[in-house]
């Protein structure tokens, strides 16, 4: 775990072609300056794994806007303020995945879990289960959903200690728990960084062993 | 006349049974909570990770890390609890919200939901959680006005939109009727300021009159 | 969700052959008072899934003495102080399903969350997985395993508030948050009951959604 | 001499990485923590739900609430997290764990591991978290006494006990000797006085001296 002085530092070394996970619903909880940093960072043919693909200017949007992403996995793309998404697929610039925003968390779950795959009931007789295996069990339909994983992980997230444990603010923690434990490197913006042990054990959110690098903001 | 939007609500509003852990859909279900008694003991959960959620926060101490499903500042009561999203969703798919009141573009006889995709080609897709709503739910409560702007029904012998889950909902709530979904079809237990005879000619559909 | 006067309270109406979940690791987090209140109760014929099968002569042990136990579901039955299973289990009256650690821990998530079955690495290969279907995924081995439910949790935790809401205490917390959310009946012994709003809403573990009944011992 | 349990737990703490996260199994491998350099970083994962798991607890100090996976009394570090079963194990089975240090009644040429079962018809069968930190570590070590009592290798050709986990074994550390699992076979890493020749002659399958 290193504590790194700039969010510039924290998305050292993205390679084209990473996925890249990006917490937050809406911005709550999204890490616009990690986001700014692969912007001046450069890395481009991304596949970003987010709830939403973009909201105004800031944040993945920016990065929408920057021509980076070649694809955007997420439960709902299009918003009041999706302009720039908006812009890109109606030009056939940006592919898109829709996934139920229930099975995208547990798809990420089940990246950072070791589950090999899964049985959901969620999209069960709708356009979101073509082409996919269902399976009946115990008499009801589920329809099997496979892990994400990326290479990548940009969390936002409230406060952490110098050995990567993380505490989340109020419905900003979101997706930032599951996306820690699904990504190769796991880049975090905080608040602050306070000293290991200042945080309740019982109240660690995402535990250090998730987290590589850490930037206070 | 028929229910104004409010009124719309407070009809919903009424058949919660006190206690029960509820979702309120994005748009018109979102006005539910304001008809809910306060005593009542009904929580309201919100998708993006939190139970015990409390009204929109007021003009200038809106929290930009505390919002609903739709992005709105919204406040927390005593008794609140933050988790993540696959536990939120877990919440949901493993059928522990005894209610969740869902928009509608289209409802089947037969209970199945369309309200998320009009099917139009140049719609941009987004389901957000309609889905993991629609099928968690130990009862799926849709409220809607019965006919859209250009009159047609929005309750329909089959949904033409794609589906957001099949034979999903309980009862439908509209500004002209209440309809209870069975395996028999469509059963009316109130109207609004509409002859029965006038709404089931209106509607494509078989219909049974249950009102008491 | 009823607070109630005593742990007899908050056992009543079990039905003879229910599923019943009691959490804990040996004796940390074993909900010893409800499971007294289980016995007296009398229900019977009863499958217990738990960690361990019982710890000394008392808890868990202490209703296999009883007679109470068809079979067990557990993934670590013998230990040093397990001498009542061990002599039942000898003598062929109780029946095991013995279930990896982990994989116990998933499947009763599954239960919760609604998961109709999900592929494990664990157990492939050995004979915890025998009979069972397996899947090559990306060139892994998984295993396929179902969900567990009960009709019955019984749970110990540290506190709870007026609507339900838990925290625990230290690796105490083990198997209850997950079994919480896995029955038809939660039942949860805690040292205390506090008023609604005293417990950090960021430090909940298991919401008050999820528990019926809460006894303070 | 051969090593005793003692040497054998700091020959394998010596070669945990600083900054390693570590489940040490019950039992024999328990002992590597007292020869960890506290300066080193290793964090300590027990499976019962804690990470940064500290020493035993002093006589009188112990907390029925704060056990390891051996449910001995144990204390808490700073920078400790506690987690359910199911978070735990996803740690584990996700692939999070630098490494693990197991105990085993056999190990085969391959690295098929066999730790929970000896197979005895009056066996009663107990697996606990064996088969997940099996599959689950990202480097699994084996800590082992050679030979059995009766003087029959522990290393073998293929195990003839019930298996906990196919080809899982990365590093077998023993009294005489410590041996590296490969695709080709064992090679010995180093032996403590004991001549390679006896050893190659008391295990009944090829052996690679790779000793620096």
């Amino acid at each position: 775990m290193i504590v790194c002085s700039s969010p510039d530092e924290a998305v050292e070394g993205t390679a084209d072609g990473s996925v890249v996970l990006v917490s937050g619903f809406g911005m709550a909880g999204m890490p616009v300056d990690l986001v700014d940093a692969l912007i001046r960072q450069g890395a481009t043919d991304l596949t970003v794994v987010s709830n939403n693909a973009g909201n105004g200017d800031t944040g993945l949007a920016a990065l929408l806007a920057a021509g980076r992403v070649r694809k955007v996995v997420c439960s709902f793309p299009r918003q009041s303020d999706s302009w720039v998404f908006d812009g890109l697929f109606r030009a056939g610039q940006i592919e898109l995945e829709v996934v139920p925003q229930g099975t995208l968390a547990e798809r990420l779950r089940a990246g950072g879990a070791g589950i090999g795959a899964f049985y959901s009931p969620t999209g069960v007789g709708t356009l979101l289960a073509e082409g996919k295996e269902t399976r009946e069990i115990n008499g009801r339909e589920y329809v099997l959903e496979y892990p994400i994983r990326g290479d990548l992980a940009l969390i936002g997230a409230h406060r952490a200690d110098r050995m990567g444990n993380l505490v989340y603010r109020k419905t900003a923690r979101n997706f930032g728990p599951l996306m820690a434990t699904a990504a190769e490197t796991v880049a975090v913006q905080v608040a602050a960084v306070v000293d290991t042990g200042d945080l309740d054990p019982e109240a660690v959110v995402t535990p250090g062993i998730y987290v590589d690098r850490v930037v206070a903001v | 006349m028929s229910l104004s939007k409010s009124a719309l609500a407070a009809v919903v509003a009424r058949d919660i049974p006190p206690g029960s852990y509820v979702n309120l859909g994005i748009g018109l279900p979102t006005l539910v909570a304001e008809h809910l008694d306060p005593t009542s003991g009904v929580v309201l959960h919100t998708e993006n990770g939190m139970l015990n959620m409390g009204p929109a926060a007021e003009p200038g101490a809106e929290d930009p890390d505390l919002t609903n499903a739709g992005k709105i500042p919204v406040t927390e009561l005593p008794g609140a609890a933050y988790f993540h999203h696959a536990d939120s969703f877990a919440m949901m798919r493993g059928g522990h919200l005894d209610v969740c009141v869902l928009g509608a573009f289209q409802v089947s006889a037969r209970g199945d939901l369309a309200n998320w995709h009009t099917g139009a080609p140049d719609a941009i897709p987004a389901v957000g959680g309609a889905m993991d709503l629609a099928i968690g739910a130990k009862r799926v409560f849709v409220m809607t006005t019965m006919f859209a702007k250009d009159g047609s029904p929005k309750i329909v012998p089959e949904c033409t939109y794609p589906l957001t889950a099949p034979a999903c909902v309980d009862r439908i709530y509209t500004d002209v009727a209440t309809l209870q979904v069975t395996g028999a079809g469509l059963e009316v237990l109130e109207l609004h300021d509409i002859e029965y005879a006038t709404l089931a000619d209106r509607l494509e559909l078989p219909l049974k009159d249950a009102r008491q």
